[in-house]
């Protein structure tokens, strides 16, 4: 059985290197190649998940050591995986979501002339992410995590040819390594005190060493986390990341690479119990980036951006359940999970929409859709019940519960991850609410020709704009669209419930990560009605806004909060201006330096001993006579030289 | 010579005392004279005197071969052969001693003295006394002597030199050797050159118009009376040693002229005379 | 008395340069030719030497030569390699074959601009390129400090001709004013790295006296030198033992660059063609860092440690500000050069760090940095031959019209920014592991390093490759056969030693072991002692211990 | 007498002779003076032939004088041809052997 683990990441990385070495003759096939493999590994998966499921809860942990990959001194870094229930979730997600959106793509893609390439991509992202989540150590982990990003740089500026895609991606990877940074120091950290950085030893060890070499590597490991994760305050890149093709924003921004921070820090669990500072941290950056995400996605009208802002919170909420401990991490995963398939939905569905609708993306534009593409209103009709957690939707019971672990945590802690968990919940509930309603309710005002509007940078205007307007002709997507579509929006509302039957899931995953029913101030009962009152209170208000009265075809000024929220609340100003333009300051002031100081100082050198020889050349008058001269002053110099020597 | 000279002793006898005083002085004498003498002439002449009382030295020392063959050689023929060249190109050669080097003088002073202090400081103290002489060494006579030793001891060396005076003596054709590059002008061509320059058609004037003054160093008169420069040689002129008469000449034409007037009894004719007067004053002047 | 494998391994293009140079003037295909296949060749016995190693021998060095050359100095003409020659051999090998096939037709352009008969750049360039193999080879094979000074020396001549003489003709409109930078630049490198050398020299003279001094002969024999020491017949006062460390170190670390010595480098590299430029960052240079591990420490350990904490600053300086100067540049084949500044730097740290992580990182990354920079500096240089200019504003859009180069452009990029899964990670994190285990804070600062590495390869890929196709760009030619079978094994390599290294670090651990036994230092004990269970890797590698 | 005056007559003769070479411009006394001090060294070769009773530094006072003959012989020879081109014999004059 173990075995099989290797193929589980081999099959879709033989897939990228075919389609990427493999030139125009596979430009045909390719794509069906490349969604066979998904698919494959998808199966190796269930096949996997089917052994480990007939085994006890204790030994289903499989460990497969393939060879010995840098070995140096103490330094032991092997090539060797773990699959363990934790992993078997992400192995399910990743190869099941990423399979669907593989098909999902076939259509979508259909008319790029570079599709082979995506679907090398996309196979190159699934491998990676594979590697991430089945590693046995932190260093192979490392490995994974790089290669999400290299992929993630490759899908975002998949088209290349649009500057503001290819700056996007550069920014991703960037801001990525930023992160990856953290990972590393975590690693020598460990290396230093433990003297490995496998799974095992390391956090077995962990409760021997002091607390405070926890919270550093604690830390550190949240950096990486945020940088990954699109957390505050690494969460700039998670907005430009859209511009990649929908099928990229869906599988990578929603349903998998995201979500690798909250495996990192529920994978270190171990560690993070013993340092409490560490998961203080953790829980405030949770809490922070749920808020900053959720406002954030009030204000888009780009529907992507719109919906990336929701992933942003999705994931606070996620990272914030982790931080909780014991008590939390299970519920974190499950959130992952059901968030998995409706994100994934939405984001799909999405998809399917601006394709229809000639890749327009502001919500202003679209209204009334409903009736001309029905499949997707209904998918994304489920997937947005779903996310606000519509009781009884699969968002409903893992968003409750994280709610719940949040007052769980005690004292006044409890109450302020708690409320902003809810307040979350409402304004979730509010944005979604108008997502909805703008885009398949109300007018349909596609069919009048656009006016750019100035105050809005972020939304680049239609190719429509330029000579005469034709409104586009909203249909239904092909089936190799909708049926993932579909096949999502079952998960996304049956997957909560299911996990939920006296706590499967939480039963699945309690061998890894330890489980401890947290005791709250407040009774289950109160936090899940408090949780729907809110919820209810912002469809309300949504509708108030944008039901009732009709949405205007050009974004109105709006209040201060909306228009930087529309900039993702000043933070990317705030990073072009003390990052960007200081580092350019900098570069520029050091490269004076080197020139002028530390090259000058060679040259200079160089210039005084020409000026010396050149004075010297003066006693070179070419008059024989002072040759002469010179030569008896020599003598007699040597002559009184001799007589001392002899010591007159 | 006698045996003891011949020895070359150890001792010195006050007879050898004597001569090294005495030439020794003139030596430096002649030696300061070759550094100080204007002329190149003299220079050479002086240096001439000073070999030559090297060359006795090196006899008082034994070195009977050395002492024949500096006369012969350098003051021979190495002294003859710098008189040549003087007579070449020294005629001009009187230069001045005024420095144009900045602080040469000087410093050459001052280095040629610290120079020979320090030598003579160093020969002070070598406290050299006792000379074993050539007794031994010449005992099979100077010559044959030096010429053992020439010829197995130092014999690549003598090669060597011959080698050294063989390319010397080449060397010298090549450097002064004139590559004559075309045909020698005939009289015809010349001739016709001349006219075609249009300086100096007619051959040069000869010096001296008086029998008395017909020496070449007396520059011909115009026929007003001035001195012609074309009539001496440049040379002499170079050298300043032309003698002019004119002056003394012009003097006696206006006394002739006074005395035969008054032998005519002629009517006074103060004018020619004065003419002449004023003349021969300005002349003389 | 067994077949001299190192000499022939140098003897080989020593005697290819004089065959290059001698092949008449109309035969230029003939002499080139003929250097690939004496490169070829040189290649093969560099494998031998590799395959005839063993890693577990006893002895610090093997296939060792030894035969008196200068007996009244006693200089002897003794080779000898061990791990880490051996590594760096193989890479000089195996390097010069693609440089020579990536400047298949650089010399062609002198070649019509002269009427000559006698003119041959052509066989020059290959001459030159040749000969300077050889002497890097000797230089890693030296184990007497005479002999390694004289070809660490002698190699500048070759490389001075070929800087200034085959330079970068891209986007010169005016020839004189390119030949004046060309030239000066050749002289810069010239006057520097002689700077470097003579003050070795001194020292060497100086270590020569020592030894002479307290071992009554003379010697400049390493193996001779580092027994006595251990034998504690010869020891060197404290004073003496800096100033001659210190003269090592200077040479070295101006052939490294290590900043502020850097400055020829970019100048160098700018101004010579790509495949120079490849000789230079990725071959000569190497000698620099070897020379490090090889010489300052092991015949001046105390000096070394007593020098470390200055030299970390440095190659701390070095790799931030390579790093940040690279993302300035406008010049593409300036920007590799301060990225290999940078890299020199994580060499240097990883070497001076003395633990068996930094230097076993460091070796390999000279290996490493070798490929890398070989395949990203290579590929620029035909998209340069392409466009005809050196400035970054110049391109865009190449990724759409020449994706093939895009691509190869883009791995080899990774790879200098170190992606995990390529062969510089490995090396790199080794080097941060083992500096930060010993130097927490100095490895945290390094790891910033990592970051800017990012930005200027990405800035970089951006700028040239992406966005719209630039008009200039319109039409440009993708890789033709004879590119790619000069980038393709690079990127292979590349990979593989990315996935797995253990071939290199096996032979380069012993010898990595036995440096730090002279320079007697332990890596430092983790604070808690996990009781892991021997992984199979632990239990092979002492296997190879037992050997 | 100490016959070692002949030493301190040579050292005299040698430095007459330097220091003209030094003062003098024209060449052909800067030639006499350097003979000069070359007969100043063949004095002092004799005399330590006759210190050391051997004949040996009369052999090397003997080559000397060959070595000055075909030095001057030569260099007699330049004089000329410089006269020849420049009309004259001053030292000063012919300065061209410099930067």
């Amino acid at each position: 059985m173990e075995s099989l683990i290797a193929l589980l990441v081999g099959a879709p990385l033989v897939g990228a290197a075919v389609l990427l070495c493999g030139g125009k003759r596979l430009d045909r096939t390719g794509h069906w190649l490349g969604t066979l493999l998904a698919v494959v590994s998808f199966v190796i998966g269930l096949v996997l998940f089917a052994d480990m499921l007939g085994r006890g809860a204790e030994d289903r942990a499989l460990h497969q050591h393939l060879f010995s990959w840098i070995p140096v001194g103490g330094f032991q870094a092997d090539v060797a995986f773990q699959l363990d229930q934790l992993s078997m979730t992400f192995v399910l997600l990743i190869t099941g979501v990423g399979s669907l959106i593989h098909i999902y793509s076939i259509g979508y893609m259909e008319h790029d002339e570079r599709r082979r390439r995506f679907f090398g991509y996309l196979n190159l992202f699934l491998a990676a992410m594979l590697l991430l989540v089945l590693a046995d150590n932190y260093l192979l982990l490392y490995v994974g995590w790089e290669g999400v990003g290299l992929a993630s740089y490759l899908l975002i500026g998949f088209w290349q040819h649009k500057p503001s895609a290819a700056t996007a991606a550069k920014k991703a990877f960037l801001v990525n390594r930023v992160g990856d940074m953290g990972l590393s120091i975590a690693i020598m950290l460990m290396f230093t005190t433990f003297g490995t950085f496998a799974f095992g030893p390391v956090l077995g060890a962990a409760s021997e060493t002091s607390e405070g070499m926890l919270t550093a590597i604690g830390l550190m490991l949240l950096l990486a986390a945020c940088g990954k994760s699109a957390q505050v305050p690494l969460q700039s890149w998670l907005g430009d990341a859209m511009e990649g093709p929908t099928p990229v924003s869906a599988l990578i921004h929603a349903a998998t690479m995201v979500t690798a921070g909250v495996y990192l820090i529920t994978r270190s669990g171990a560690i993070f119990n013993g340092a409490p500072d560490a998961q203080t941290a953790v829980v405030v950056v949770g809490a922070v980036t749920l808020l900053f995400g959720a406002i954030v996605g009030c204000a888009k009208d780009d529907i992507k951006k719109a919906l990336a802002g929701s992933t942003m919170s999705q994931i606070g909420y996620m990272i914030l359940a982790a931080g909780l401990g014991p008590i939390g991490y299970a519920f974190a995963i499950m959130h992952l999970v059901t968030h998995g398939f409706f994100k994934a939905g939405l984001f799909l569905g999405a998809g399917s929409v601006m394709h229809g609708m000639n890749d327009e993306v502001d919500m202003r534009r679209y209204g009334g859709l409903r009736k001309y593409m029905p499949i997707t209103f209904v998918t994304f009709g489920l997937g947005y019940l779903a996310i606000i957690g519509f009781p009884g939707l699969s968002g409903f019971f893992s968003k409750d519960k994280i709610i719940e672990a949040a007052f769980a945590s005690g004292g006044t802690q409890g109450w302020i991850l708690g409320g902003a968990a809810l307040l979350g919940a409402g304004i979730t509930a509010f944005y979604m609410t108008r997502v909805m309603l703008m885009t398949f309710f109300g007018e349909e005002r596609w069919r009048k020709a656009p006016t750019p509007s100035p105050d809005q940078p972020s939304v680049e205007p239609a190719a429509e704009t330029r000579g005469e307007y034709t409104p586009p002709h909203p249909h239904e997507s092909p089936k190799s669209m909708t049926l993932p579509m579909i096949l999502l929006a079952f998960g996304s509302v049956f997957a909560g419930g299911l996990f939920s039957i006296n706590e499967a899931f939480v039963h699945w995953l309690e061998p890894v990560t330890a489980f401890e029913h947290g005791h709250s101030p407040l009774s289950a009962a109160a936090v899940t009605s408090a949780t729907i009152v809110v919820l209810l209170l912002g469809v309300a208000l949504a509708w108030l806004q944008y039901g009732r009265k009709p949405v205007p075809a050009i974004a109105p000024r709006g209040s201060f909060l909306t228009r930087a929220a529309r900039r993702d609340l000043l933070q990317d100003d705030f990073n072009h201006v003390v990052l960007v333009r200081g580092g350019e300051q900098l570069t520029r002031a050091l490269e004076q330096i080197d020139h002028s100081v530390v090259d000058g100082a060679v040259n200079g050198t160089a210039v005084s001993v020409g000026g010396l020889s050149g004075r010297l050349r003066r006693l070179q008058t070419g008059y024989v006579r002072s040759y002469a001269l010179q030569m008896l002053g020599g003598a007699a110099v040597l002559v009184f030289a001799t007589l001392l020597m002899r010591g007159v | 010579m006698s045996s003891a000279v011949l020895a070359a002793a150890a001792a010195t006898s006050m007879g050898e005392a004597v001569q090294f005083w005495v030439l020794g002085t003139v030596a430096v004498i002649g030696a300061l004279a070759t550094v100080l003498m204007r002329r190149a002439v003299h220079s050479a002449l002086s240096l001439a005197g000073t070999m030559i009382i090297l060359a006795v030295f090196y006899l008082a020392n034994g070195a009977y071969f050395l002492g024949i063959v500096q006369i012969v050689v350098y003051t021979g023929a190495i002294m003859m052969l710098f008189l040549f060249v003087v007579m070449l190109v020294g005629v001009t050669a009187a230069d001045s001693l005024k420095e144009t080097l900045k602080g040469q003088r000087w410093l050459a002073a001052a280095a040629g003295l610290g120079f020979g202090i320090l030598l003579i400081a160093g020969l002070g103290n070598a406290s050299v006394t006792h000379f074993n002489g050539l007794g031994e060494a010449n005992a099979g006579g100077n010559v044959q002597g030096l010429a053992a030793l020439i010829f197995t001891k130092y014999v690549f060396a003598f090669e060597l030199t011959g080698a050294l005076l063989i390319t010397a003596a080449v060397g010298a054709m090549v450097l002064t050797h004139k590559e004559r590059t075309e045909r020698a002008k005939t009289q015809r061509e010349l001739a016709e050159q001349r006219v075609r320059e249009g300086t100096q058609v007619v051959p040069l004037p000869a010096p001296g118009v008086y029998a008395r003054h017909n020496a070449v160093d007396v520059p011909g008169l115009l026929p007003d009376g001035t001195p012609s420069e074309l009539t001496v040689n440049p040379t002499l002129r170079k050298r300043g040693q032309i003698r002019d008469v004119s002056g003394e000449s012009l003097a006696e034409l206006a006394a002739l002229e006074r005395r035969s007037s008054e032998w005519l009894e002629r009517g006074e004719d103060p004018a020619r005379g004065e003419q002449a007067r004023e003349r021969g004053e300005e002349a003389t002047r | 008395m067994s077949f001299p494998l190192l000499t022939a391994a140098a003897a080989v293009p020593a005697i290819g340069a004089v065959a290059t140079a001698a092949v008449p003037a109309a035969k230029r295909t003939a002499a080139k030719w003929l250097a690939l296949l004496f490169s070829l060749a040189t290649l093969a016995l560099a494998l031998v030497i590799a395959v005839r190693f063993d890693p577990g021998a006893k002895g610090p060095f093997q296939l060792t030569e030894s035969h008196a050359w200068i007996a009244d100095f006693g200089v002897r003409y003794e080779l000898g390699v061990d791990g880490i020659g051996v590594a760096l051999i193989a890479l000089t090998a195996l390097l010069v074959p693609f440089v020579i096939l990536a400047g298949w037709h650089d010399a062609d352009a002198l070649e019509q601009d002269n009427s000559n008969r006698r003119w041959r750049p052509t066989q020059g360039l290959f001459a030159l390129i040749l000969a300077v193999e050889a002497m890097v080879i000797l230089s890693f094979e030296a184990t007497d400090v005479f002999l390694f000074y004289i070809f660490f020396e002698a190699m500048l001549i070759p490389m001075y001709f070929l800087i200034g003489g085959f330079g970068d003709r891209a986007g010169t409109q005016d020839a004189t004013e390119s030949a004046a930078r060309r030239s000066s630049a050749a002289v810069k490198f010239l006057l520097y790295n002689l700077a470097g050398g003579l003050i070795m020299l001194a020292a060497v003279i100086g270590l020569y006296a020592v030894t002479a001094d307290q071992l009554g002969t003379g010697t400049f024999s390493l193996q001779q030198i580092v027994q006595a020491r251990a034998a504690g017949e010869l020891t060197m006062g404290t004073g003496t033992e800096r100033l001659l460390f210190l003269g090592f170190f200077f040479a070295f670390a101006v052939k490294a660059p290590l900043w502020p010595l850097h400055t020829w480098l970019p100048g160098a590299m700018g101004e010579s063609t790509a495949p120079v430029a490849v000789l230079i960052t990725a071959v000569v240079d190497k000698v620099g860092t070897f020379a490090m591990l090889r010489f300052c420490l092991q015949l001046f350990p105390e000096a070394s440690k007593w020098a470390t904490p200055v030299i970390l600053v440095l190659a701390l300086i070095s790799i931030l500000y390579g790093a940040l100067l690279a993302v300035a540049q406008r010049d593409i084949k300036r920007l590799v050069a301060y990225a290999s500044i940078s890299h020199f730097g994580f060499i240097i740290m990883g070497i001076f760090a003395m633990t068996s992580q930094g230097q076993g990182g460091a070796t390999l990354y000279m290996v490493n940095h070798g490929i890398s920079t070989a395949a990203l500096m290579l590929v620029a240089g035909f998209l340069i031959t392409r466009r005809g200019s050196r400035l970054i504003a110049d391109y865009g859009g190449v990724q759409k019209v020449a994706p093939v180069l895009a691509g190869t452009f883009l791995i080899g990029g990774l790879a200098t920014l170190s992606l995990p899964g390529l062969a510089p990670f490995v090396s790199e994190f080794l080097v941060l592991v083992g500096t930060f285990s010993r130097y927490p804070v100095i490895g945290i600062i390094a790891t910033v390093g990592i970051v800017l590495a990012a930005l200027y390869v990405l800035v970089l890929y951006q700028r040239t490759m992406t966005g719209p196709v630039k008009a200039e760009v319109q039409g440009m030619p993708d890789l033709k056969a004879r590119e790619l079978v000069v980038v393709a094994p690079l990127i292979a390599l590349l990979l593989f030693l990315g996935v797995y290294p253990k071939p290199l670090t096996s032979i380069v651990n012993p010898a990595v072991d036995h440096t730090l036994s002279v320079v007697d230092r332990q890596d430092p004990k983790p604070d808690v002692r996990v009781n892991a269970e021997p992984t199979e890797a632990g239990s092979d590698r002492d296997a190879e211990a037992a050997k | 007498m100490n016959p070692i005056n002949y030493l301190y007559l040579a050292a005299l003769l040698f430095t007459i002779g330097a220091a003209g070479v030094l003062i003098r411009r024209n060449a052909i006394v800067l030639f006499m003076c350097v003979e000069l001090m070359l007969n100043a060294c063949n004095l002092a070769f004799v005399a330590f032939s006759r210190l050391h009773g051997n004949l040996d530094g009369q052999i090397i006072a003997f080559f000397t004088m060959v070595v000055a003959a075909a030095e001057v012989v030569v260099g007699l020879a330049i004089i000329v041809t410089i006269f020849r081109t420049r009309h004259t014999a001053s030292v000063d004059d012919a300065s061209l052997m410099k930067l």
